[in-house]
Parts: structure tokens; C-alpha cells; sequence
């Protein structure tokens, strides 16, 4: 990975990414099942603390920030489970992650029709 | 002998499970991606396939960090699908054909694939959306899924997917069963979900790459994972799936018909069916 | 940078976690099997490994049939024995070696090794037997687990699992990390639990394999699977450890010490010591 | 496999017997569990129908008969478990699969040391 050129705006799901991550991205497996979402509804900073999230996690967690949780190793395939129980869907994780309104976030979306045809 | 009559390949968005759910094909959202069906629909509706072997990657149902295969490959005699925590609807079970996968495997394990064995296995959208969207009316084929590590790095390189498809192409013309098989590749096209990029779409890379599957098929196994993802996005890369699904089904194909509509979801939604020349 | 001392390899027969339970090294019976390690035990003593690679295979505690790994490497900050039916004692957790974990996971996937990665894993006796074994006083090494499917077949063949040990050591030598590995094999050797052949022990192939072990490394490589069910049983199969961590220590070797004794439960025990020279 | 000539008294453990053996081998994994030991024997019957074993494999179990439980896809590193729960050795197993008393299985064992030491 380290001899690549970066990217902007993006961290590849490494071997790092994924040991810093592990009990965060173990507890949105976990939203699978019902029960479990429920649980966590009910008491989010217990349902934390069994599955032993960070602090960095739990801050992320509670201020349902998106970058933040990625940052602190969350994967979005898992965290996409978690922004389910929240009701938000990916435009909304990308209007936050890119800073812009949602409206904005699917206008440039849209917009990506202009681009041309022939790489 | 089996027969293989071709490669499909299609998007898989999430929302799409809800907009069938809704009824929502004709809804003006939703019309330019369904309709871009038609034609495949028809061509399958003819050609009656029996089965299909079908790339796909798990999102966090049947695999977790616990347990990741680079490659895994389901030898059930039914495939169920579950609660992937967002509410869209569960759908009943997928018929599997464990002969044809043990054929698959044990040929796989031959040829130096190291892959993991699944008798028992849970499928995403990512597995059902194809199914339910080549085959609206049900009645679908048996199926056979090979699912591919798109999630943690390292992933499989695009040469060794294409490899793995190539190798899965071999095990199916060999099989004994006297089946049709149609090979389908689920995933892409180009978007981003994550980070700062979240949003990116690469529509010249994506009809480059649509235009390979036909007469060009590694075309885009010359890049690395890397290159893929600055091309096509943290999740553009579920285009390996494509890759392999296009490997499986060897040798020329003519296009029965392909599609591509911006955006659906965060996603450009490539579709395309091709018949086995 | 990382050195790799040599290769250690012993049965693993569960029996023998009872035996030092109940501190039985000296009974007659178990007295040829563990004076055995004496040797090794003070090379170990004297060379201090930091770091143990453990090439073994899981009988049923981590995988089931359900998901089913060829191959599958340990990534976790440490492992942890569990029960696994029989009443033998649960060891304490194995500490890991994460970071050395992920870089033989990335090479092993760039060089098209296609398998599966364990963030969290259950090792069982085959695992915790050698590591006992070979430091009686505690005080064991950082571990990485590297498990070989020797269960469902098909299994990997020898060549492949040759392969495999020549890249985990490639990755090691290259690792950054200062310390000094030692590879372990775990298994075998010649003997059958199931079937009408039960008890079968296949005295001279055995001991042509722990010569060729340090003077011929890839011999047993030129069988098939099939081949070596035969001249080794059903079980014997697990020889495939000792042949990867064999080929994870590369170059010449020298013979620390070596043991064979018939029988330890339905098993020909083997004992083997190797310093890389 | 096919194209492989027999061994004796050995039956790979593959794709085939896999299939067979799914339910069997299930019920045999889940003893790695002390509670589900104790489910078992307090109820042999609910505990296989829970797992939905087939009339061979039920036989099998009922009867102790090991070639019966590899017969219908069992496989030995999972049966293991049923033996532990009914406190009975590998050599135990070898005894009843060749049809040996124990002690005459465990002198065969040791009689091996009179092979041969070469090729
Ligand atoms: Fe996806
Ligand atoms: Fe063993």
C-alpha cells in the first residue's frame, strides 16, 4: 500500500484500517438482527461498551460522525448498517462526508452526466 | 455437456430491493434504470438458462472480519437471504446446485485456487438484486454464487479474478450436467461511498470498461487495485466481479444489449447482456 | 529484518494435552514421546525465537463446513483456545503478532495465495500442542497461525502447500520487524482414525519423509493427495504442515535433533528440530 | 476422485460425503459447546430432530456405530466429539470400525514398531 500514490479523500480498508476498526465494524455486523439494533436503540452506550469501542469510536458513534467513524477504522459496508438504523441513506453519508447539503450532494450526482464519453 | 450461452452483468444497489418492493419501474427515477432490462429479459425469456454461477462480493451478511475469504464458493443445496439491517425486504430462497459446485471447487482446488467452501451461506442484495432483476417474474435458474473479497484489503488483484473466472468457465464446459449456464457479474459500476471522494462517478472509465466485457475482456485487468480504485471509486472495484463473470463465459460474444443511466443511488448503474457467440 | 531460525514440527494427538495436565512426561508410556523434546527444548532456550509461525489444521473448533478455508491466516492480537468437546484443559490466550500477520497477508495475496483472514480465531489443540511442547515453562512466542485444510477435500496439494510456506517465508525475511521467527509444522504423522482402516501407521514412509524434511524438502511434494492418504491415512495427511513450514525456513538446515516413537494413541509421533544453517 | 484407485477400508471425506454428512456433521460441531453435551444426552431424539439428521444418521447415533456414522457422511474429526460426549478414545473407535477388542487394536498399534526402517 505505502509505495501507492494517495488518493484524495480515501483510505483503502487495509490490514491497518481493519485492526484499528475491529470492534467498531464488529459492532454494525452485530445490526444485522433486529434485536441487536433494538438493543442499541435502547441503551447505546452500553451496547458500546460490551463490544468494546474506543473512545475515539463511541465519540464518533454519538456525534454520528460519519468521517469520524471511518477515521477511528470503521468499514462503510458495516457502517452502512449503522446509518440504517439512524434512517439515512448513502446521499446522506456523502452530503456529510463532503461537507454539502444533500440537495447539492444528488445535484452533483446529476451533474456527472456531463462528463465525456471517450476516457 | 453443459453449455455456456453467455454473461450478465448488472449493478446492485440496495434501493433497487426497495423499488421493486414499491412497484417503482415506471416512477421517473427509476424508469431509465429498468428499462434498461428489456432486452436482456427477453434474450433469457428465449434462451431459458438453467443456471447461474454468479460473482457477486458480500457487504457484511454471510462474512466478517472474523473470517474473510479472498474467494468463497457455495456448495448448498439452497442459499437464504436475510436482514442486512436497512429494512429491505427479505426475499425467499435461491435454489443452489451443489453437483455443479462440487464440480466447480474441485476443480478450482486444482488449479491453485485456494478458495473456501460454503455449504451453508447467507446472500446479500448484492446476490439477490441480479436474480430478481433478469428475472422479474421468478421462476429463477438454480444458482451457484462465487462471492469475491471487494471489502478488506488486500483484494484479489483484477488478473487473478480473471483467472478465477477463467478457471470457474473450465469446471462448468466440463460439467457432465446437461445444463445451459449463464455466468453473471454483480456490482459497480463506478462510485464511492466513504470519505471526502464519497460521490465520485468515472463515466468515460465506465464505458471504456463496458465496452471491453465485449471485445476486449481484460482490458481492464492491466491495472492494479489501486489504479482501479483512483479510476472507479472505493466500491467502483466491485467491478472485478464483472471481470470474472466475462472470463467465465470465454471466448467472442456479440451484445444483446447494454445500459448505463447516472445516477442511482450514489451510483452509475451499468447493465449488459452478452450471448455467447 | 526479520530472521527465521529454523523449523520445529511434532503430532499434535489431543491425548498429549491431558498428559501434561496431569504431569504424565514420566510415565512409561508417555516418557519416549516427551524425552523426545529435550533437545529441542534447549535449543529454543538457548535461541529465544520472538516469534512463531504455525502452520496447523483446525479439526472443527474455528471452521465448519459452512465456511470452509483452504487456507486461512491469523490477524488478531491474540488467540484463544477453547473447548473443543473432549474435556482437555483450555489453555490461556496466544499472544499475536498482528503487524507480521498482515504482512504475510499482503504478500501471500499478491503473490496469489487466495486466502482467508482472521481478525478473531479460536486455535485448537493442533495449535496450542506444539506451542506447550516445545516451551514447557511458558514464556512462548508471539504466534501467527496459519491453518491448512486437511478436513474436506479437495485439499490443497502438496506442491501447493509447498508454495504456500515458500511465500509466508519470503514475507518474513522481508518483514522489518527485528526479531527471530521460528516456523512450526504440526501434524501427522502416518495415522488413520476412520474406517476399516483404522490404526494404519506407515513406519519406513515416515521416516523416509523426516530425512527428506532436512535434506530433500519438496519429496513428499511429488505425491498427490491421494498418494499420501495411502502411504500416510487419513490423518497422516496433516504431513502437509510440516511440509509448508519446512518450505517457510528455506535453504539448508541442520539437524537439531529428531524423534519418532509408535504409538501415541492410533499415531506415529514425529519430533523434528531444524536450525537453518 | 474418481479417476483414483480405492484404498482400502478409506472413504475421502468430499464434496459427496460433505453433502451427506451436512446435518450429521452440524449436531457434531455444536458439542464443542458443555451445554449443548448436556441437551444431547438429556434428549438424544429432540436434539437430532433439532438438527434434522436423517433416519441413517439417527440410526447411526442411536446404534454408537461408527462406520453407520461415516457411512452417512459423518467425518471423524467432527464425530470425535460424539465420542468425547460418550467418553470413548481413538483407539476405542479403531476397535469397534475393524472389529478388534480394544486390547487387540492397541497391540496391533504397537506391533508396528516391527516394520521395516527403509523404503
Ligand atoms: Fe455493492
Ligand atoms: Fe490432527
Amino acid at each position: 500500500m505505502s509505495a501507492s500514490r494517495e488518493i484524495f479523500g480515501t483510505t483503502p480498508f487495509d490490514g491497518a484500517m481493519a485492526q484499528r476498526g475491529y470492534a467498531l465494524n464488529k459492532m454494525c455486523f452485530s445490526f444485522n438482527n433486529a434485536a441487536n439494533r433494538a438493543a442499541f436503540k435502547a441503551d447505546e452506550e452500553a451496547y458500546m461498551r460490551a463490544y468494546g469501542l474506543n473512545d475515539e469510536q463511541a465519540k464518533a458513534i454519538r456525534g454520528r460522525d460519519v468521517l469520524g467513524l471511518l477515521a477511528a477504522g470503521g468499514n462503510v459496508y458495516y457502517l452502512a448498517k449503522f446509518a440504517g438504523i439512524l434512517g439515512l441513506d448513502v446521499q446522506d453519508l456523502g452530503a456529510a462526508q463532503t461537507g454539502m447539503s444533500k440537495e447539492a450532494f444528488k445535484a452533483r450526482l446529476v451533474a456527472q452526466n456531463e462528463q465525456p464519453e471517450t476516457m | 455437456m453443459a453449455r455456456i450461452i453467455g454473461a450478465l452483468a448488472t449493478s446492485h444497489i440496495p434501493a433497487i430491493g426497495g423499488a421493486i418492493a414499491k412497484g417503482l419501474e415506471e416512477d421517473p427515477y427509476w424508469k431509465p434504470f429498468f428499462d434498461g432490462f428489456g432486452p436482456a429479459r427477453d434474450w433469457i425469456r428465449r434462451e431459458k438458462p438453467d443456471v447461474a454461477i454468479v460473482f457477486y462480493n458480500d457487504h457484511g451478511l454471510n462474512f466478517f472480519l472474523d473470517k474473510m475469504p479472498t474467494f468463497a464458493v457455495g456448495a448448498a443445496p439452497e442459499y437464504r437471504n436475510d436482514d442486512e439491517g436497512w429494512g429491505i425486504p427479505t426475499l425467499p430462497p435461491f435454489k443452489g446446485a451443489p453437483d455443479l459446485s462440487w464440480a466447480i471447487i474441485n476443480h478450482l482446488v486444482d488449479r491453485e485456487f485456494d478458495i473456501v467452501t460454503c455449504q451453508e451461506m447467507l446472500v446479500d442484495h448484492a446476490f439477490t438484486l441480479p436474480i430478481k432483476l433478469f428475472w422479474p417474474e421468478g421462476g429463477g435458474p438454480l444458482t451457484v454464487p462465487v462471492c469475491i473479497n471487494t471489502v478488506q484489503f488486500p483484494l484479489p488483484s483484477a488478473k487473478r479474478c480473471v483467472a478465477l473466472g477463467r478457471a470457474v468457465g473450465e469446471a462448468v464446459a466440463a460439467w457432465a450436467g446437461d445444463k445451459k449456464v449463464v455466468m453473471i457479474g454483480s456490482g459497480g459500476l463506478s462510485h464511492q461511498l466513504d470519505g471526502q471522494r464519497a460521490g465520485f462517478i468515472n463515466k468515460p472509465f465506465d464505458l471504456k470498461f463496458m465496452q471491453s466485457m465485449i471485445d476486449e475482456p481484460e482490458w481492464a485487468a492491466q491495472y492494479s487495485i489501486h489504479e482501479l480504485v483512483e479510476k472507479t471509486g472505493t466500491q467502483g472495484i466491485e467491478l472485478l466481479n464483472w471481470l470474472a463473470a466475462r472470463a467465465a463465459a470465454p471466448g467472442p460474444v456479440h451484445k444483446v444489449h447494454s445500459n448505463y443511466h447516472i445516477p442511482i443511488s450514489n451510483t452509475a448503474a451499468g447493465m449488459l447482456a452478452l450471448e455467447a457467440a
